[in-house]
């Protein structure tokens, strides 16, 4: 691994980052681990694990660019289309779960049923 | 219809595909017209799958509109976070029915998207008809506030630049 | 690490083994596919296994042997099109047998 | 260097896609295309033959040079075998462009893409190469066995598809010890490798032999590992069924070609001694099992699809006795063999068409037309098929039980096949006499019309398999000269690797 | 400290991936078993990324994208199946 | 009449032939046909094939007129005619041949001529019985003949005649001498009928009479007799020859004799009388002394003169009375007076009675018989058996004549009164009855004249004249002769109570026990295959995997050491939890593969993390084709699933479990155990070319595409067009499969499950131009870094597929405007070109090239000929995935059966 060369502060931000991303992601998949009800498993991953990505993406994205010694952007490319396409999973996970009659009778108020 | 339109069907979205081909190769002029050919001709190929005309009005508010997102996602996490790890068996999770004012499909999804990137929410069901979102919330404490809420902070915006 | 990489290959292929001798055509499939991971990692692995030296070059001053990746690729290709015949004739072969049972004569497939 | 030695693939493949791309194109169209360029293949057979009698030829793909391309090697066995599939394939397709073509979709692309594959398996000097084309030309038969549909043949394709692809697993594993020990994939180059291995690296060498055998096995129906194949080539339809007949052939081809080039360039201790311990015994149960299935088959399809497996008994345990001689005799067996099978798995159409009820189904002595020629037909078939002279089938296994006489073991051989023989013989008169002799004349209103065409390509198939006894002496030559070829695997090497390279030890750039 | 870092994010990152295999060994439903192993691609993501970093090659983002894409599409496929019996129509 | 013409004429070549035969040396004439197998077109004409010869035609020409007749108004005469002469062909052939293995061409020829003449009236159940019966006794004896022949001819070196007598020492003394004898004679007893495979004979006789009298009196039934007597200088003159042949001889001898007694089907009679003759003439060979070859040659041409007429008398009455039976057919002296006159002498010669030839013939047998010396029980046991026998042979001569001619009224006769053919008709008869006669008159003179030459050439050596009036003065045969005689005629006058008793033994029907042998050979060979062959694809893959693990545990037991030399490397916590995961995954699998969708999850994770494996281990481009070809396997898998059962019952009971368990393990402990002991093996791999020559000569840094495209573009054809097919053939087999009844089933109604959710339409729509950039630029960059055609094409392919899953077949498939069969062709067209293009400029199939130009404002970039080859692989890929995902998808909507889609 050659960071011998990298600025201290850019080296902070860069692991900030990787650690912050890989806790957020860790806390999402307790949550999907932990919580009771399908419903409530569903946050967890969609925007903890997601975010998780967002930043480990934007460290690695620094680090490389750092690198390269030009700005590099696949990362960001990654993070936009999971941030597009995270929110239309979740949606389709929840509608085959309503469908299924999932976390009927559980923890979730208002469980809609027609 | 316009030539103009009928080679550049959505001419903001081949801009933005022809930047996303300058992002993933380097910046060069080989590259620009590269990128620009394959734009077109890609955005011509698609466009059969994409019949609706763009309506994005204003595409600066657009953007501001994607910081905002991008510091409530930020914010909604911790907060995620801090209820999975230390309130699990506290919460009281539950659904709730958001009535729309929007009406563009595309507008609806990033409405949704917002909604479900966004505290402890995940829009669940669109009735088309009844234009109607089924949101499920992780905690649901104050529902009308939640309504007030996302309509004043997204929904609004969203109308604005979709000029919907 | 070597010891570890034959006894993961021979649990993938015992699984897929013991897969590919159930009853039934998905089974089979599941078995069959999993027989295919274990066989392309095992050619993969023939060429050595070095890390974080792709067969690029100019990119890392050593490099993995590029051949068998080239093989595993092409097998993997061509598992993929054999999965994917296979599974549409099973799926026949289950309609037109009214079973997807494959051991023998089922007793309660129809018979024409 | 020449061009023409690579058209074997690439004419069937240019046909295949050229018939892909104008999908909608008529059927008369599409049958014009294929016979064209199965045609040219016939001519290319010939052109193979012919040139191969010379020397070595062969053909640097990519213009790389061998071991690091892949080379195309045209001896006297590939060339041969070319014509002999270019031949079968020519018979098939005009016998199938008279209906069959059209039971299913995209019959005349799939049989390209199955002689492609063929070809390419015959030709290649480069073992990963091999494995391609046998997917290639495996996929292809799957697909031609299930041409058609219905419930039989999707049982026997699942069946045929899944235990090939056990197959496929086991070659890729066998590839991946001899890639990982040698570090070469053509098989010119792991000749010489493998003969200067040290004793333990030979040892684990044996046993991708043996993997390899398997594999050949599977494809060339031998004993524990053939029960695929009655049932797929029974279900298969006529000019399919009579397309595998040369499938079997493809696996023995590999087998051949592997254990004798890639295993057996160490002159003092071949590994494929080993491999032949082993083969010897299993390929004459085949060759009995071959036999008891002929009596007991059910149907005249199911009876050429046990000739198919005796007639792959016979062959593997000729060349497990591991002479040149001998191998020359079952070279020349495997031609007759193969039209002979073909023109079983035809005659069983032919037959089928013509009866009232029952199709080609031995239980059942429907009345049925044209019993005279269709008779003649199968009797001279039969006649060769069982061994009587004076045709193809009298003259090699004549000549394979002669020239089996100077090994030790030879009169097993020989017990198994004439017993083997007398089965033949009753399974065939009980099938004929039942058929021709039983029924009443054919009274049914509507006249079933015997067609023609279809007459004339089993009746020719069958003229060549009695050429081949009139012209046995030009022939027996040929075979002679291309079995010792085959036991001088070090002048393959050179051929291929240039004369240094058995110095160097392989890998000569 | 990036090695570190990377270190501690692979460890966290194996961490979660055992997390979501857990539930996706119990389920209950079909539909946790499916946010499981949609959660799991997300992280593996992660896992891409961070190799590339601790290997210092640059050359896994393709590898990343993908896996979104694919990630994306096979979430969409089961849950579509489990909606409608079917993924196309 | 024509068709006496060729009989005739070979008849006249031979009389032509006959000055010649005094001279030593037989008439050769050979042309090669195959000298690789020794067998050539030879002929060779000496005393011997002429007598025999002489026969064929002689009798032929006698039994064409003879059919004339018999075959008059019969549509089935020309048929009757040409089969008749193909076997009278293969009879010369037979005696007529020098190269033995061309003898053996003819011999086969008229087992198979005569199955067809047996089966003659084939609407007969007795006669397609009959016929395959002495096809599979004559050819399986054939068969043996082969071995025979071909060991005979390796033994002397040639199968030409004149080298293998001219070897007789070398063969009896031989190691397999008894083999091969034993062999020989068994096809020689077979064809010739000798106990116990005589059991065709009787029951060839359902064939027309021409063709019993012609076969089965004087041409088929001899070729055995005359094989041996041909090798008898050869192979003869040892105690093996004398047992087999003698002692068989002697037991044929008495069961036909005894059996024919009983006959009362006339043509019965003579079929078992003829056998007892063979059995006569087969014990004189077995002798072997000239004396006796003599006797046993005269008493076949003797047998064959009076034998035909008898046949022909049999078939005269048959034609007549429309009946074969003795017990209804008597006293038809009154209605044919002629063909009874023309009778009596055949019989008479039949019975041996004095002045007739058979009374000479056995004479000679008698007096050989007394001696024969050699082994001790001989000397009494032949000349009492030979009286015996003789006895017999009186008796139903005798019955013959008198229950056809005399013996009252005939009875219920089912043509009556008898149909006459013309007086000519009698002609063949009254020959052969004139020439048998003429023979018992000066049996010295034919002797001399005809037979001679025979018996020189079967036993090699010039011997004197055989001496007729020695014989005359014989006592001991003549007391002999007239014993059995009386014993004969006493015997018959006690026929009575004799069938009475005959009566009550159990009836063996020979065609019964044959057909109960074949239903029971064909019963257990249908039970041992569907035994086999059961149609469990479970127990093929377990033989397949046992005999697998078997060989080649068996090979490696000579394995010193599994570990080698090379040092372990470490561990790296990472690839222990990525392989944990990884085997986790897959037990899993196991685990839950009752439950369909489960298990589809957990093969997800296994190719998941053999994506990370590969991008671990430095093959970036194997990671984005797994992952890329998983998500595609899968989605595949999910499509089938629908139509397959969401669980299965648990089938497998703990045997079962336990017997798999143990294959599974078995296979993955060979593989664990190759992987490690080649891992721990130096490695010396042709590599380094690779990477040395991927940036000079084929113009790319990414080596893995550079081997794809270029080095080994060959392999990537084929695998393109795995692809291809793979594609054509799902939807060769998907277009009429119909599934209607399942549209009916999937009636969903629920309110959240609409078939198009808005929220996906419109991410699908974004993702399609973003997804196709992307491929671009995995497709452009794939010669330099991971990425290439292939990967570009899934990626374009799961982009269109979302779309599907998005929009709906219909809807997708109206927006594709293309059509993917096209597109296959299209993309292996491409790469075929790309590949052809290079012989334009003289280099080989494949041969790659790239440039470097530099264009104003653009600056420099790189055309390689690979990507053009690329684009095949592409367009191929795009083409093939969504065909067959359109396909699949297809089965359930639209029109059904007939649409075609793609
Ligand atoms: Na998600
Ligand atoms: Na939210």
């Amino acid at each position: 691994m050659t960071v011998s060369t990298m600025p201290f502060l850019l080296e902070l931000v860069v692991s900030l980052f990787l650690i912050a991303g890989a806790l957020f992601a860790l806390i999402g998949s307790i949550g999907l681990a932990r919580l009771r009800d399908f419903f409530m498993r569903l946050h967890g991953p969609t925007k903890a694990s997601t975010l998780g990505l967002g930043c480990l993406l934007v460290g690695s994205l620094l680090y490389f660019s750092f690198q390269r010694g030009t700005v590099s952007v696949h990362e960001a490319i990654v993070t936009v289309f999971l941030f597009a396409t995270a929110p239309v999973s979740a949606h389709m996970m929840a509608k085959a779960a309503l469908f299924r009659g999932v976390g009927k009778g559980g923890p979730s108020r208002n469980y809609p049923d027609r | 219809m316009t030539w103009l339109q009928r080679w550049l069907p959505h001419p903001l979205f081949t801009g933005f595909l022809v930047l996303l081909w300058l992002l993933m190769n380097q910046f060069s002029f080989a590259h620009l017209l590269l990128g620009s050919v394959l734009a077109v001709v890609i955005s011509l190929v698609t466009q059969p799958f994409w019949p609706e005309r763009s309506r994005v009005k204003y595409p600066g508010k657009l953007l501001v509109y994607l910081g905002r997102l991008l510091l409530d996602i930020l914010k909604s996490n911790l907060v995620v976070a801090r209820r999975i790890l230390f309130q699990s068996d506290d919460l009281k999770p539950g659904f709730f029915t958001y009535p729309l004012s929007l009406t563009d499909d595309f507008a609806v999804t990033m409405l949704a998207s917002t909604i479900s990137l966004t505290p402890g929410t995940v829009s669940a069901h669109y009735d088309r008809e009844g234009r109607t979102l089924l949101i499920h919330c992780l905690h649901l404490d104050d529902e009308e506030a939640l309504i007030q809420d996302i309509h004043r902070r997204y929904e609004l915006p969203l109308q604005e630049i979709f000029d919907d | 690490m070597e010891l570890m990489i034959s006894v993961a290959l021979g649990i993938l292929t015992t699984c897929g083994v013991f897969l590919i001798l159930r009853a039934r055509t998905f089974s089979v499939v599941l078995g069959l596919t999993l027989l295919s991971h274990a066989v392309n990692l095992f050619l993969f692995s023939m060429g050595r296994l070095t890390t974080g030296a792709p067969a690029i070059v100019g990119l890392t001053p050593d490099s993995a042997d590029p051949l068998p990746q080239a093989l595993v690729l092409t097998a993997i290709v061509i598992s993929f099109a054999m999965t994917a015949f296979v599974v549409v004739l099973s799926l026949k072969a289950a309609v037109e047998l009214r079973s997807d049972h494959v051991d023998g004569e089922n007793p309660n497939e129809d018979r024409p | 260097m020449t061009h023409l030695m690579i058209l074997p693939v690439v004419i069937p493949m240019l046909a295949a896609a050229w018939l892909l791309l104008n999908h909608r194109a008529s059927i008369g169209r599409q049958r014009v295309w294929s016979i064209l360029s199965t045609s040219l293949l016939v001519a290319l057979g010939v052109w193979a033959v012919t040139a191969a009698q010379a020397d070595y030829h062969t053909y640097w793909l990519g213009n790389w040079q061998p071991p690091f391309g892949i080379v195309l090697v045209l001896d006297r066995l590939s060339a041969m075998m070319l014509l002999l599939a270019a031949l079968l394939a020519l018979f098939c397709v005009l016998y199938a462009s008279r209906g069959s073509d059209r039971e299913g979709s995209h019959f005349h692309a799939l049989f390209q893409f199955q002689l492609m594959g063929i070809n390419g398996a015959f030709l290649t000097g480069d073992l990963f190469n091999l494995f391609v084309f046998f997917e290639i030309l495996l996929l292809a038969s799957y697909a031609l066995l299930l041409h058609g549909g219905g419930r039989a043949r999707s049982r026997a394709g699942l069946h045929y598809v899944i235990i090939n692809l056990l197959g496929s697993a086991l070659f890729l594993l066998a590839l991946g010890i001899l890639y990982g020990l040698t570090g070469t994939l053509n098989m010119a180059d792991l000749a010489v490798r493998i003969a200067a291995a040290n004793p333990d690296d030979q040892t684990l060498l044996k046993g991708a032999a043996l993997l390899l055998m398997v594999v050949f096995g599977i494809k060339a129906a031998i004993l524990p590992l053939l029960f695929w194949l009655p049932r797929a080539y029974s279900a298969a339809s006529a000019p399919v069924a009579a397309l595998f007949a040369i499938m079997t052939k493809v696996g023995f081809y590999a087998m051949v070609r592997v254990l004798l080039i890639v295993f057996g360039l160490d002159s003092a201790q071949p590994l494929n001694a080993d491999v032949f311990l082993w083969l010897w015994p299993l390929a004459l149960v085949t060759l009995g099992l071959g036999a008891i299935g002929i009596l007991g088959a059910a149907s005249l399809r199911t009876m050429a699809a046990y000739m198919v497996i005796l007639s792959s008994g016979l062959l593997m345990a000729s060349f497990a006795m591991a002479e040149a001689t001998v191998l020359a005799a079952s070279l020349f067996y495997l031609l007759h063999s193969t039209c002979l099978a073909a023109v079983f798995f035809l005659l069983a159409d032919l037959i089928g068409r013509q009866r009232a009820e029952g199709y080609d189904l031995l239980s059942v002595t429907a009345p049925l037309t044209n019993r005279w020629l269709l008779g003649t037909l199968f009797l001279v078939a039969a006649a060769s098929m069982a061994g009587l002279p004076p045709f193809s089938g009298f003259i090699s296994k004549a000549w394979l039980l002669q020239n089996a006489v100077s090994h030790p073991k030879y009169l097993w051989l020989w017990g198994i096949t004439l017993v083997a023989g007398l089965f033949m013989i009753a399974a065939l008169s009980r099938a004929g006499s039942g058929w021709f002799w039983k029924p009443e004349p054919y009274t049914g209103r509507q006249r079933r019309r015997l067609d023609p065409a279809r007459v004339a390509t089993v009746s020719v198939l069958i003229g060549i398999s009695a050429a081949l006894a009139l012209f046995a002496a030009p022939v027996m030559d040929y075979m002679s000269a291309t079995a010792g070829q085959l036991y001088q695997p070090s002048a393959y090497v050179e051929a291929v690797l240039g004369e240094s390279a058995m110095a160097n030890g392989g890998h000569n750039p | 400290m990036i090695e570190w870092a990377v270190n501690l994010a692979i460890t966290l990152f194996a961490v979660s991936i055992l997390l979501n295999l857990y539930r996706l060994a119990i389920g209950p439903d079909i539909v946790d078993r499916i946010l499981a192993l949609d959660t799991l691609m997300i992280n593996s993501i992660a896992l891409i990324v961070l190799f590339d970093i601790r290997l210092s090659l640059g050359i896994l983002f393709e590898a990343a994208m993908l896996i979104a894409l694919m990630g994306f599409v096979g979430t969409v496929a089961m849950t579509k199946y489990l909606l409608r019996g079917d993924v196309i129509e | 009449m024509v068709a006496t013409l060729a009989p005739l004429a070979g008849l006249l070549l031979l009389a032509r032939h006959w000055p010649q035969l005094a001279a030593d040396d037989p008439l050769i004439a050979t042309v090669q046909w195959i000298p690789q197998l020794g067998l050539d077109l030879s002929f060779r004409l000496d005393g011997l094939s002429w007598l025999f010869a002489t026969l064929i035609t002689g009798i032929g020409c006698l039994i064409i007129l003879y059919a004339r007749y018999y075959f008059e108004g019969k549509a089935s005469a020309p048929r009757f005619f040409i089969l008749i002469q193909l076997f009278m062909t293969a009879m010369l052939g037979i005696v007529l041949s020098e190269n033995l293995l061309f003898m053996l061409v003819f011999w086969e020829m008229t087992s198979l001529v005569s199955f067809l003449l047996i089966g003659f009236n084939w609407s007969n159940r007795g006669a397609r019985r009959g016929a395959r019966l002495s096809l599979v006794i004559t050819g399986g004896g054939g068969l043996a003949l082969l071995a025979g022949i071909l060991l005979l001819g390796n033994m002397a070196g040639s199968f030409q005649l004149t080298e293998i007598l001219a070897q007789s020492d070398t063969l009896t003394n031989h190691r397999l001498y008894p083999l091969m004898l034993s062999l020989v004679l068994l096809g020689a007893f077979t064809k010739s009928a000798q106990a116990p495979f005589h059991l065709w004979l009787p029951h060839a006789m359902a064939a027309p009479t021409p063709v019993s009298a012609y076969l089965h009196s004087a041409t088929m039934v001899k070729a055995g007799l005359f094989l041996m007597a041909r090798l008898h200088p050869a192979l003869g003159d040892t105690e093996l020859w004398f047992a087999l042949i003698t002692v068989t001889g002697m037991i044929t001898l008495m069961v036909g004799a005894f059996v024919a007694m009983f006959m009362h089907d006339i043509k019965g009679l003579l079929a078992y009388s003829t056998i007892s003759h063979l059995g006569l003439i087969t014990l004189l060979i077995g002798m072997g002394s000239e004396m006796a070859m003599a006797a046993a040659l005269f008493h076949l041409v003797c047998h064959a003169l009076f034998k035909a007429p008898l046949f022909m008398m049999a078939g005269y009455v048959d034609q007549a009375t429309g009946s074969r039976d003795m017990q209804l057919i008597n006293g038809l002296w009154r209605w044919m007076p002629a063909l009874m006159l023309v009778t009596i002498v055949p019989a008479a010669a039949m019975a041996g009675l004095p002045l007739m030839s058979g009374y000479l013939s056995k004479k000679m047998l008698f007096s050989e018989s007394l001696l024969v010396t050699a082994p001790h029980w001989a000397n009494v046991v032949i000349p009492v058996w030979v009286t015996v026998a003789g006895l017999f042979s009186v008796a139903y001569s005798v019955r013959i004549f008198h229950n056809v001619f005399f013996n009252g009224k005939p009875r219920d006769l089912p043509i009556w009164p008898p149909k006459k053919k013309p007086a000519m008709a009698l002609m063949p008869l009254l020959v052969l009855a004139g020439l048998s006669l003429l023979v018992g008159l000066m049996p010295q003179a034919i002797y001399d004249h005809l037979v001679h030459y025979a018996v020189m050439a079967t036993t090699a050596s010039h011997l004197p004249l055989y001496d007729f009036s020695a014989l005359a003065d014989a006592h001991t045969p003549a007391m002999m002769s007239l014993l059995a005689m009386l014993a004969g005629l006493a015997v018959y006058a006690a026929r009575k109570p004799l069938f009475a008793i005959h009566a009550r033994l159990p009836d063996v029907d020979a065609k019964d026990i044959f057909e109960t042998v074949m239903q029971r050979t064909i019963r257990f060979s249908q039970t041992l295959v569907y035994q086999l062959e059961n149609g469990s694809l479970q127990r093929y893959l377990a033989l397949i995997l046992l005999t697998t693990v078997a060989l080649v545990a068996w090979s490696l037991t000579g394995l010193e050491q599994w570990r080698g030399p090379v040092p372990l490397s470490d561990l790296d916590p990472l690839v222990v939890f990525g392989i944990s995961i990884l085997c986790l995954s897959a037990v899993g699998v196991v685990l839950f593969h009752r439950y369909r969708l489960p298990a589809l999850l957990l093969l997800s994770v296994t190719g998941l993390f053999v994506t990370l494996i590969f991008a671990w281990f430095s093959a970036p481009d194997l990671a984005l084709t797994q992952l890329s070809v998983e998500v595609m396997a899968v989605v595949i898998m999910m499509l089938a699933l629908s139509f397959l059962p969401q669980t299965s019952p648990r089938e497998s009971r703990l045997p079962r479990v336990l017997r798999d368990l143990f294959v599974a393990v078995a296979a993955g402990s060979g593989v664990a155990a190759f992987t490690y002991a080649v891992l721990t093996r130096p490695s010396n791999s042709i590599s380094d070319f690779f990477l040395t020559n991927s940036v000079p000569g084929g113009g790319g840094s990414n080596v893995v595409n550079v081997i794809l495209v270029d080095f080994r573009g060959f392999d990537t054809l084929g695998e393109i067009t795995v692809l291809g097919i793979a594609a054509v053939a799902v939807f060769a087999f998907t277009r009429n499969l119909n599934l209607k009844h399942r549209v009916a089933e999937s009636g969903h109604s629920h309110w959240v499950a609409e078939p198009h959710p808005v929220f996906l339409q419109v991410v699908a729509h974004m993702a399609l131009p973003i997804a196709l950039l992307v491929s671009a630029y995995i497709f452009l960059r794939g010669h330099n870094m991971p990425g290439g055609g292939f990967i570009a094409g899934l990626v374009t392919a799961v982009a269109l597929t979302l779309q599907y899953m998005a929009g709906g077949l219909a809807w997708a498939h109206e927006r594709m405007r293309t059509q993917f069969r096209s597109l296959i062709g299209a993309g292996l067209l491409m790469a075929l070109l790309t590949g052809m293009a290079s012989w334009v400029f003289g280099y080989p199939f494949l041969t790659s090239t790239f440039a470097h130009l530099d264009w104003p404002l653009i600056g420099e970039f790189e055309l390689a000929s690979a990507l053009m080859f690329d684009l095949g692989v592409y367009t191929t890929v795009v083409g093939a995935t969504l065909l067959i995902l359109a396909n699949l998808g297809k089965l359930m909507t639209i029109a059904g059966p007939g649409k075609e889609i793609g």
